[in-house]
């Protein structure tokens, strides 16, 4: 039973406050939405929370250790940004195999992603994809285990309503499993999560 | 007065160089006093905007 | 060591500003007078040693400026004032042009006294590299969409420029010696009379007087370029 | 670390940019040199020991955008840089790629090209050696430039003016065949400016 928790987190860019006093707390198998307004600050609270931030007040404690001084922390979390992290001039499968090897895992790809219908797509060039293809195959790397954390920036954006439905299920999954999620959204999500935090 | 234009017979060399010194200065000058009234000028407008 | 810029001091340099173009203007006008009119000609190079005038004081404000906005950077890093990085910013573009002028009056200089427009010999060369190296300072700045980051950058960049500038002038002078004989030091005048050292003397105030006005007017333009960037987020 | 350099190579080997083309590239630019100046046989020996360091040059500024802006601009390098221990092993994993793929294939074709420039074997191996050490050099340089530059997109002529004076002092004592000490201090200079000024571009821009 692991827990997340953030105490006076304030964050300042240059002159501009961007976020101030946040606190909250997730136990696993919790999912946190993290709701706000376009430039409210989400992105900037996720960067923090995967230590690219390092300036700023306030202190973020996994298990009453600060994430800093963490050293086994890189290896605790999933981060998946905004950005697709695919290399527009490659197939899908040479993507997966790039990705394979920075994640240090080698999963069975066909499978994984005929359980989401998405094994057309794999011998396809990235950059002939939609943005909700994209981002779908981005969202497959929440496939690789052993993390007790995912951080997923905008997980919903472009996803169509099968596809929304399909990862509220794998994050159920994964709080099943007793995983935390935090994710950020700036629309209303057709289901319920444990914990909502509003910036 | 004649003498002083020629410069010993340097004369294309010397006014040249001061020429192009004060006019380069000049024109630099003015490109920055002229950038920082258009400046002013914005920062006022979107002053009185927030006003 | 933290000194913040309040709106006074923006008024105090606004004040001063319309004196400090006349003073600039004054001095250069005495200079000219001294420098064409009242000094001899040189006995070996004749009257187009009057050219060291202008050339003279570019050159030093040129490498002066580029220390002082190295340094600035450096301070900038150490104390974390933005007045630091205002500083490096208004004054870099002043040393870019000084450093052409140099370049410039250089050249036309070299021709009656060397011959030719352009020798590569350490020092020439190393002021054409230090150009590039303002040249890279402001357009990296401009390049960098974010402005927070756009500045931190092009400071290290200007750091390293400050170290590289030492190394090119060691290495261009040490290439120069196996490539050819240095032939320029000998032409450098051994020793400068004082009917020239008064004129030199009055374009060097003079041209620290535009230096210091130009970059009051590029600092009165860096702030508010800050604040519109600031309310434009 | 080890996993970063075989993705990388996999990565250079997949988007065209494996050992055939960069060699290819280093064949032409010096292809160029009979043909822009003579074919006489001194002449030629001269012109290769100085363009074999502008074809470096010209290799590095061509691709300096492939060390961190592409993993930048897709996303990637926020994993790279979550999945390595700490930044130093992913920069120095990224000397070593970048050197393997871009500078490697020079030195390998080397002594061929240098049999093309009627060039004897004690010269090609005094540019051998020199090409070994500074273009370790300049790699360090192209690294902290990359770094630094991640946010200006699409600026390779800024690049190239930025670094280009960089290069300088390696040009200088690279052509000459009895500096490679010079050059190795060079190098070594540079190893160490770039090392932090690389972490400090890559962590202001994970920020």
């Amino acid at each position: 039973m692991s827990e997340l928790k953030t105490e006076n987190l304030s964050c300042k860019r240059g002159e501009n406050i961007v976020l101030n006093n946040i606190n909250f707390s997730i136990k696993s198998g919790e999912t946190l939405v993290v709701k706000g307004r376009n430039g409210s600050g989400k992105t900037t609270l996720l960067r923090i929370l995967s230590n690219f931030i390092t300036s700023y007040e306030g202190k973020v404690m996994l298990n009453d250790l600060n994430i800093l001084e963490d050293n086994l922390y890189n290896n605790k979390f999933n981060l998946i940004g905004q950005k697709n992290s695919l290399k527009d001039n490659l197939s899908i499968k040479r993507n997966l195999e790039l990705w394979d090897i920075l994640y240090n895992e080698t999963l069975d790809h066909p499978n994984l992603l005929e359980h989401n219908n998405l094994h057309q797509l794999i011998n396809r060039d990235a950059s002939s994809l939609s943005d909700g293809q994209k981002k779908c195959i981005s969202l497959h790397r929440l496939n690789y285990n052993n993390y007790e954390l995912w951080l997923l920036d905008e997980p919903f954006v472009y996803l169509d309503e099968i596809n929304t439905n399909s990862l509220i299920e794998k994050i159920n999954l994964f709080n099943e499993n007793m995983g935390m999620v935090i994710l950020t959204s700036n629309i209303n999500l057709p289901k319920k999560f444990h914990k909502e935090f509003i910036i | 007065m004649n003498e002083l234009l020629d410069m010993g017979g340097y004369a294309i060399f010397v006014w040249s160089s001061y020429g192009i010194f004060f006019f380069s200065l000049f024109i630099f000058f003015l490109i920055n006093i002229l950038n920082l009234r258009k400046y002013e000028k914005m920062f006022n407008k979107t002053k009185n905007k927030i006003d | 060591m933290y000194i913040k810029i309040r709106n006074n001091h923006i008024e105090l340099i606004k004040s001063a500003n319309p004196y400090l173009i006349f003073a600039t203007i004054f001095v250069f006008v005495i200079g000219l007078y001294f420098s064409l009119f009242q000094s001899p000609p040189d006995y070996i190079q004749g009257d187009s040693m009057r050219i060291m005038y202008i050339h003279v004081p570019s050159a030093w404000f040129a490498l002066m400026t580029y220390s002082i906005l190295a340094g600035s950077c450096v301070l900038w890093f150490i104390t974390r004032n933005p007045l630091f990085n205002v500083i490096a910013r208004s004054i870099a573009q002043v040393g870019m042009v000084f450093t052409l002028m140099s370049l410039i009056t250089g050249s036309i200089w070299g021709k009656p006294t060397w011959g030719v427009w352009w020798v590569w010999d350490a020092r020439l060369t190393s002021m054409l590299i230090l150009f590039f190296l303002y040249i890279a300072y402001i357009f990296l700045w401009q390049a960098i969409s974010n402005k927070e980051l756009a500045s931190k950058i092009s400071a290290a960049l200007a750091i390293i420029g400050f170290i590289n500038i030492p190394v090119i002038k060691f290495s261009v002078d040490w290439w120069n010696t196996l490539h050819q004989p240095a032939s320029i030091s000998k032409l450098s005048a051994p020793s400068i009379d004082v009917s020239m050292l008064i004129p030199l003397f009055i374009m060097t105030a003079a041209c620290f007087l535009f230096l210091v006005t130009v970059s009051l007017i590029r600092f009165r333009l860096v702030l508010i370029e800050n604040k519109i960037i600031r309310t434009g987020n | 670390m080890s996993n970063l350099i075989k993705r990388d190579l996999l990565l250079s080997f997949y988007s065209s940019a494996n050992f055939f083309f960069t060699v290819s590239f280093f064949i032409l630019i010096l292809i160029l040199i009979p043909f822009a100046f003579s074919t006489q046989t001194d002449q030629l020996k001269i012109l290769f020991k100085g363009i074999v360091w502008i074809a470096l040059a010209l290799s590095i500024i061509v691709t300096v955008d492939r060390i961190f802006n592409a993993d930048y601009e897709d996303g990637n390098l926020d994993i790279i840089m979550q999945k390595n221990k700490t930044i130093e092993h992913l920069i120095i994993s990224k000397y070593l790629t970048y050197w393997f793929i871009y500078c490697l294939p020079l030195l390998v074709i080397l002594p061929i090209l240098s049999f093309l420039f009627y060039l004897d074997y004690l010269e090609t191996i005094q540019i051998f050696i020199n090409l070994f050490i500074g273009s370790f050099g300049m790699v360090f340089i192209a690294n902290f430039v990359s770094a630094l530059t991640l946010g200006a997109k699409r600026t390779i002529f800024l690049k190239a003016i930025i670094m280009i004076p960089l290069f300088v002092p390696f040009v200088i004592f690279g052509s000459d065949a009895d500096s490679w000490p010079i050059l190795l201090a060079l190098s070594m200079l540079s190893f160490v400016i770039s090392i932090y000024v690389t972490a400090y571009g890559l962590r202001l821009y994970g920020e």
